[in-house]
């Protein structure tokens, strides 16, 4: 093996990231790349010292989950300095350096948003906040809001609670909605929660009160998640096929380090971040994953039948 | 009789009382102390005769009583104010710092410094080596921390810090309980040296023998109560032993 | 030690002192009521209804469970960093035993009545197996326990990512989901009976301990007093109850109950919830590690150690071989928090536990227990921790921005422990 | 205390006797070796190549700087959980003030010169300034440290959120970044001049250290023990430098030097990085506390206080005013720390110094530092920092999976202090 | 001579030595013990009376020699072993839980035990009364915590905790350094009670009076070496003083 891709994690506690990693190795043995990685757990300075490693190791590629899009900054000055492609995969790093590969967070809001609203047009929304130290928690409260905005200036949507998770615990954001039940009598129609884990976490408190199988969004396709969509539990997961964007990220790596244009990759577009910086950038497409296209994860092979179906009995296709 | 005891004395100590956790430990006592004087502390264990002198050094405060020094209130509310009053206590726990050496515990909270104001430890470990000669003379183990030493070596690390420094009164709680003979003996000689120098000693001993050899007068406590105080000179042995167990006061040698 | 300046301590107050209780408790109690009386100002009310107290109680088992164990540790001059991911370990350890190992290798289906209790008695081995090996890495080759449960912390958090490959393991079996709160209760009549027989337990105590003393010639308290005391512990047990009762449960989960036994719930039907099994575990829990703590050899080798280890050694402890025991309490103890925190979530997901180990030791620590050894009581950490608990709920429920909320209870959990010091030195109890 | 079992010492060996050096140095030194080899042979060779050092120091700066102040506060038997929040704080404080307070206030234009250092001084007071309060809490209102400190941070990592509204706050002044590392480094010329200074300065301490002792009469080492460790010392210094100094520029960044400047890059130039301004700085601050700790009242004070807070108080010292100043130091190098962490990442980032007050206190603890009191050092701190970060960024270039590179991690840890105790046990070095 | 030392002796420890970081701080002694006697070990301060016996006791493990009790090898390990052969220590820094109270730390390892096992309080005060009754009246200090009892209290607990369980070896290391003159007179008492039952007791003490009047034999060491062993009978005072100040063997007495 002659070609070495180096990956920088910024955690691992989300479930996703797991799959995230399979693919991406799978795309390097694909492509007779060596993996390597490291975790920074939560941590920018970590993430700094970890693709410093990595750059000493001799890697020829860069593939960065970033912990803060501004802080890695000096991270991609160094790769640049050693000539290192980089490949930011799915958080921002906002560096005309770095190629920038995701699922539009925004957009994520929006599904979830659009989800749970078609369920409830109307009625008592509580929205489960992402960590307060990710900014995607804002892209996606952001997009969240754009979707909900209308109903609320008509005032057919009321947000009786909202509440940052910290560190995205599944624990904490079962506390913060059971208080928030409490505080509102279970006056609850509809939980915005912004991903699987801190749906999860709702869910439970839900449950206690016999409310679940009101409206609850979350993201990443987390095999419990859908399983509570089979269930009736959670209405969407937005699903980023973590799948594709990994192999597509081995690919870019791999590709951008055998000499190729950021410009040459296959799909790419200029793009401007919230900064101000000119991008080059690939996104992905996101599906929101319903009771109305269960389906589709079992066909992509993500997740198996029995798996989905556990304890289902006369669920949505596939599970009836 | 030679002390002076004309002038004002240097200390008095007077009704003072504290209780722990509604107990008296220390009710209603009141002794003094005239310059070049030694007040033996008498009493059996648990009598109050440590508590009574940690008020004196501010170690404790006490609940009620008043003292003065040299005829003036004195307002002693922790150590540094004692200090203040130049009054240096030998504790019966020794208060050593178990992980310093001998020096750095005698010069603890008045370290010699140099020019540049950092402390100066070859400075004071030779001034160790010196007072150390006196009271110890088998003493070597200057480099190690105190908690290396023998009980006895503690005790005298304990005694050099407390007369090191110029007191005017110094209080000395069971000075000598852990050392061997020789040792014991120069300490009297000490205790004797300091008298002559006019500075005012009190002595907790358990040893009748030492303190009728040392001492001016002996004040007696028993559970806590004064029960009086005596011309050493005009007592016997028992007449003290009886004070002590019996809590008897012989009627007819009443002090001063 | 007895030199302190100022240590010195003023007469206890006359009608306490008769009652002979612990005024460290008091002062503690008094800085939770205070918390609690505040909180519920700011929510109208809220705070202090039947519901949000049953909250507290279950949100605060699975720390409270860990704290009674930690004060044991802390108590012998050691710490436990690794309580969290311990308790990581254990919970993937119950949960891949009762969806993939058992029913995979022993056929076992889902479904089988043994599975949970096999997938508990796994992971309680496991918790106490390496809560041992720590204890043997500080007791015997005497490297400090802030590294090896540091190091620990590191380890086991990702032991537990390894065995789950990184996924949320769930839905858990339901018997085992019973032992997680809401999800397990008793219902009001049995919990009646329970307060009844703990009632009827705690005066028997009281008569057989002044029975004890008298036999012994020793003084005892004045007869109005034990019946003052009686009292207010009969009231503190039965009004717990008939708060936890006073819990109704919801219209749509009782329908849905109704439902799945195939019933039409009858118009106007209600039910309380009453004690929750996780409750009465820590209960349990509590009242075993208070007798160990006060009433066995263990127990005051325990204290003995954290108040002289050498004086411990040279009486002929055994102090490695006691560290080794403490450690392993600790890891089983870890297990149970586990559970409950699993099967409250009905799910074992893989941050499980994360930060625990500074909730657990403030909980001791709150609860009067010293980082430097020789003090501490199993019913104070319990207190600390439904403190801490009560101003992380209550703060979510006051509904402000979560930064400022951490400010908040970072700034009141200072201010508590304060409150309860100023109120010792003030009563001059240590 | 001087009763415990076997706690016996044999004599040292002859050779390391005459040179005096501190065993419990030595150990250290050992297992950091061994894991320096260890990570070498796994990596190929990469792991103790010039690059790698360089990166390995001044990974290994902020929370050096910290462990050192650290050393002071568990010395004296108090333990700090807030340093990574403080440090929050200060760096929220240092960016704010060159970004966005000092410009909109005073007017001073981004760029102008005095704004980091400005910036800085603000920091400095305020991490000195909430040390000092924590400090009085913890003296004067004798709250423990613990509480204090979890209290602390909650609070102060919250504090920093809203004062940056929770963003990222940069890119930071350049002239501030130099104190990051690899930004700011002295280049080989000046690097050579300020080892040989050093190794100068160094030589003639252990003449007058030497001098003094003979000047009063006290045994000094024989005059080869004196010149070896005088060449040691000299070597290691120096090698430490020329290390440094090989680490050569990329000739991309060195091309944007030029582009820079205006100028065009010589064909074949090539320039070494020299010691790091942050390097420096730890330098710096490491001799000061040590001669702070070994050399003034204040050092005396704190060692006596830790072996027993009693006799310190009887003694005569000020505990309560002692426990503020020490509290206030630890800010004040928080404050530092912050300056190098976020000058390193270019800007202030929300989540800087999480974590840190493991980082600190495991690095103390690593380095001797005993968490029962009066017993560390500063040194020992400091490698105790390199050891740690030479943990992670090694595990980060052997190439295996992240979890399990935290296992590993936490293993090694344990295993480093073990060797050093092993070794200690058997040299009987205390 | 009322000791008989014709059978094997309860103690014999040979040639031991110790030394701490290269200081030898037992040199080569070698003692002995008889049943119903008592050794007095003597010397001055840091000579090395304390760590002698805290080799038999458990507390340290020496370097080089032999132990026999009852003519056997023993192997003291620790404190334990030392237990196993009926050893019971009365240390110089006394060895107290200082947060347990006066029984806890009576009964420390060896609590009574009700017969569900739990430990039983009431019972273990009880007796703690009884036997402080013999040491020390004016004892009431039954539930505070040591740390709150004065010196000459504390050192009234170590000693009772090792008279109270039945041993055949005694170790007493200063043990009435802080005792008042009542409680010294009954710890001497007890002493001769012990002796009469048959233990054998090693009394450190730097109480000459003491020593001549209470035992058989007394041992001299002089920085960590043995100047010698005498029978108490046959020496003076003086020429015990002159051992251990001097280091001199008064030649003509020497003993058994
Ligand atoms: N810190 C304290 N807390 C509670 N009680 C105390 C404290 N210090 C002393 N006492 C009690 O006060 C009484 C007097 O103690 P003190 O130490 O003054 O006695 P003493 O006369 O010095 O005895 P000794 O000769 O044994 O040293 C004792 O009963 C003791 O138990
Ligand atoms: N743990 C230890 N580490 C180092 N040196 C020690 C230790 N314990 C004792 N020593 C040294 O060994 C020597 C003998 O001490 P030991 O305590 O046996 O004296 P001792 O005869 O009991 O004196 P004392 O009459 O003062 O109690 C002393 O010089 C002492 O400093
Ligand atoms: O997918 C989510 C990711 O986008 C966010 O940044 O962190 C939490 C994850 O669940
Ligand atoms: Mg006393
Ligand atoms: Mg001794």
């Amino acid at each position: 093996q002659d070609m070495t891709v180096g990956v920088s994690w910024s955690n691992f506690q989300e479930e996703r990231w797991k799959t995230d990693e399979a693919a991406i190795r799978e795309a390097l043995d694909a492509a007779g790349a060596a993996y390597v990685s490291a975790d920074a757990q939560s941590s920018s300075s970590k993430q700094l010292s970890d693709i410093e490693s990595l750059i000493a190791q001799g890697v020829d590629a860069l593939i960065i989950l970033a912990q803060d899009s501004q802080a890695i900054g000096p991270a991609v000055q160094a790769a640049a300095d050693e000539g290192i492609p980089v490949v930011g995969y799915d958080r921002l790093i906002d560096d005309p350096r770095a190629f920038y590969l995701t699922f539009d967070n925004v957009e994520v809001g929006r599904m979830q948003a659009r989800a749970v609203l078609e369920q409830a047009p109307e009625g008592n929304y509580v929205m489960i906040k992402g960590s307060p130290t990710d900014p995607n928690a804002d892209f996606l409260r952001g997009g969240q809001q754009e979707v909900l905005q209308e109903a609320i200036d008509a005032g057919k949507i009321t947000i009786v609670g909202e509440a940052y998770t910290d560190g995205w615990l599944p624990a904490n954001a079962q506390r913060n909605m059971e208080q928030i039940l409490t505080a509102s009598d279970n006056d609850v129609d509809a939980v915005v929660a912004s991903n699987d884990g801190t749906a999860g976490g709702a869910v439970a408190a839900l449950t206690a009160q016999g409310m679940d199988g009101i409206p609850v969004s979350g993201q990443d396709g987390d095999h419990a998640a859908l399983n509570r969509i089979a269930l009736g539990t959670q209405t969407v997961s937005v699903w980023k096929d973590a799948r594709d964007l990994g192999k597509a990220a081995a690919e870019i790596a791999v590709s951008m380090a055998g000499g190729t244009e950021m410009s040459g990759i296959d799909g790419a577009e200029a793009w401007t971040s919230p900064g101000g910086n000119e991008l080059t950038a690939k996104f992905l497409t996101p599906i929101p994953v319903t009771a109305d296209n269960l389906s589709v994860v079992v066909d992509a092979g993500w997740i198996s039948q029995d798996d989905l179906c556990r304890g289902v009995s006369a669920g949505p296709a596939p599970c009836n | 009789m030679s002390v002076d005891r004309t002038g004002t004395p240097l200390v008095e100590m007077k009704d003072i009382c504290i209780s722990f956790g509604g107990v008296h430990a220390v009710d209603h006592v009141s002794v003094d102390l005239w310059p070049g004087e030694v007040v033996g502390l008498l009493g059996h264990n648990g009598a109050g005769k440590s508590t009574l002198i940690k008020i004196l050094s501010g170690a404790y405060r006490a609940d009620q009583g008043e003292i003065r020094v040299n005829g003036e209130a004195a307002h002693i509310h922790n150590p540094r104010d004692a200090r203040r009053y130049n009054i240096e206590t030998i504790y019966q726990t020794l208060a050593l710092a178990d992980n310093l050496n001998a020096s750095a515990n005698l010069f603890l909270g008045r370290e010699l410094v140099t020019a540049t104001g950092l402390v100066d430890d070859a400075r004071m470990e030779a001034e160790t080596a010196k007072i150390m000669a006196r009271l110890n003379p088998n003493f070597r183990k200057f480099r190690d921390p105190v908690s290396a030493l023998s009980g006895g070596q503690r005790q005298s690390v304990a005694i050099a810090r407390a007369v090191y420094f110029n007191a005017r009164i110094l209080i000395m709680d069971e000075p000598t309980a852990a050392l061997g003979p020789h040792e014991t003996q120069m300490v009297s000689e000490l205790i004797e040296e300091l008298k002559r120098q006019g500075i005012g000693i009190f002595l907790i001993s358990h040893d009748i023998h030492d303190v009728m050899k040392l001492c001016d007068r002996a004040s007696v406590m028993k559970n806590g109560q004064l029960v009086g105080t005596v011309d050493v000179a005009k007592v016997t042995d028992d007449d003290l032993l009886g004070m002590i167990i019996l809590g008897k006061h012989p009627g007819q040698h009443a002090a001063a | 030690m007895a030199e302190t300046t100022g240590a010195k301590a003023a007469p206890k107050q006359g009608f306490l002192k008769s009652l002979e209780i612990d005024t460290r408790l008091l002062g503690m109690i008094g800085a939770f009521i205070a918390v609690c009386l505040v909180f519920n100002l700011m929510t109208d009310g809220r705070f202090l209804t039947a519901r949000n107290i049953f909250n507290l109680t279950i949100q605060t088992v699975s720390v409270a469970i860990m704290a009674t164990g930690m004060v044991f540790v802390i108590v012998t001059r050691h710490i436990d960093l690794s309580v969290g991911s311990l308790l990581a370990t254990c919970s993937a350890v119950m949960a891949m035993m009762q969806t993939r190992w058992l029913p995979d290798m022993l056929g076992l289906e889902i479904g089988h009545p043994l599975l949970p209790w096999v997938a508990i008695l796994a992971g309680l081995l496991t918790g106490a197996a390496i809560g041992a090996f720590n204890g043997w890495l500080v007791g015997y080759l005497t490297i400090p326990a802030f590294i090896v449960t540091l190091g620990g912390l590191l380890v086991w958090r990702n032991v537990a990512w390894y065995m789950t490959s990184g996924q949320t393991i769930g839905p858990l079996d339901p018997t085992y989901v019973a032992f997680g709160g809401i999800n397990g209760t008793l219902g009001p009549a049995a919990s009646w009976i329970v307060g009844l027989g703990a009632v009827a337990a705690a005066l028997i105590a009281l008569f057989a301990a002044r029975r004890a003393k008298a036999g012994h010639g020793q003084p005892v308290k004045p007869l109005w007093a034990e019946a003052v005391l009686a009292g207010l512990v009969a009231a503190a047990i039965l009004g717990f109850v008939a708060v936890l009762n006073a819990y109704q449960i919801p219209s749509a989960r009782l329908e849905r109950i109704f439902e799945a036994r195939g019933a039409v719930m009858p118009e106007g039907y209600t039910a309380g919830y009453g004690i929750p099994y996780s409750v009465l575990l820590l209960i349990f829990i509590a009242i075993v590690m208070t007798v160990v703590a006060t009433r066995t050899r263990l127990g005051r080798y325990i204290f003995a150690t954290g108040g002289n280890p050498d004086a411990a050694e040279l009486s002929g402890i055994n102090t490695r071989l006691l560290t080794v025991k403490i450690f392993a309490i600790m890891g089983a103890l870890c297990a149970l928090a586990g559970m409950v925190a699993s099967a409250r979530l009905a799910n074992h997901s893989n941050d499980i536990g994360t930060l625990d180990e500074l909730r657990v030791i403030a909980a001791a620590v709150i609860g009067g227990t010293a980082l430097s050894g020789g003090i501490g009581t199993i019913h104070g950490a319990i207190l600390g921790a439904l403190i801490m608990q009560s101003l992380q709920s209550g703060m979510a429920m006051v509904g402000v921005d979560a930064p400022f909320q951490n400010i908040v209870v970072g700034a009141v959990l200072v201010l508590a422990v304060l409150i309860d010091i100023l109120y010792r030195k003030r009563t001059g109890a240590r």
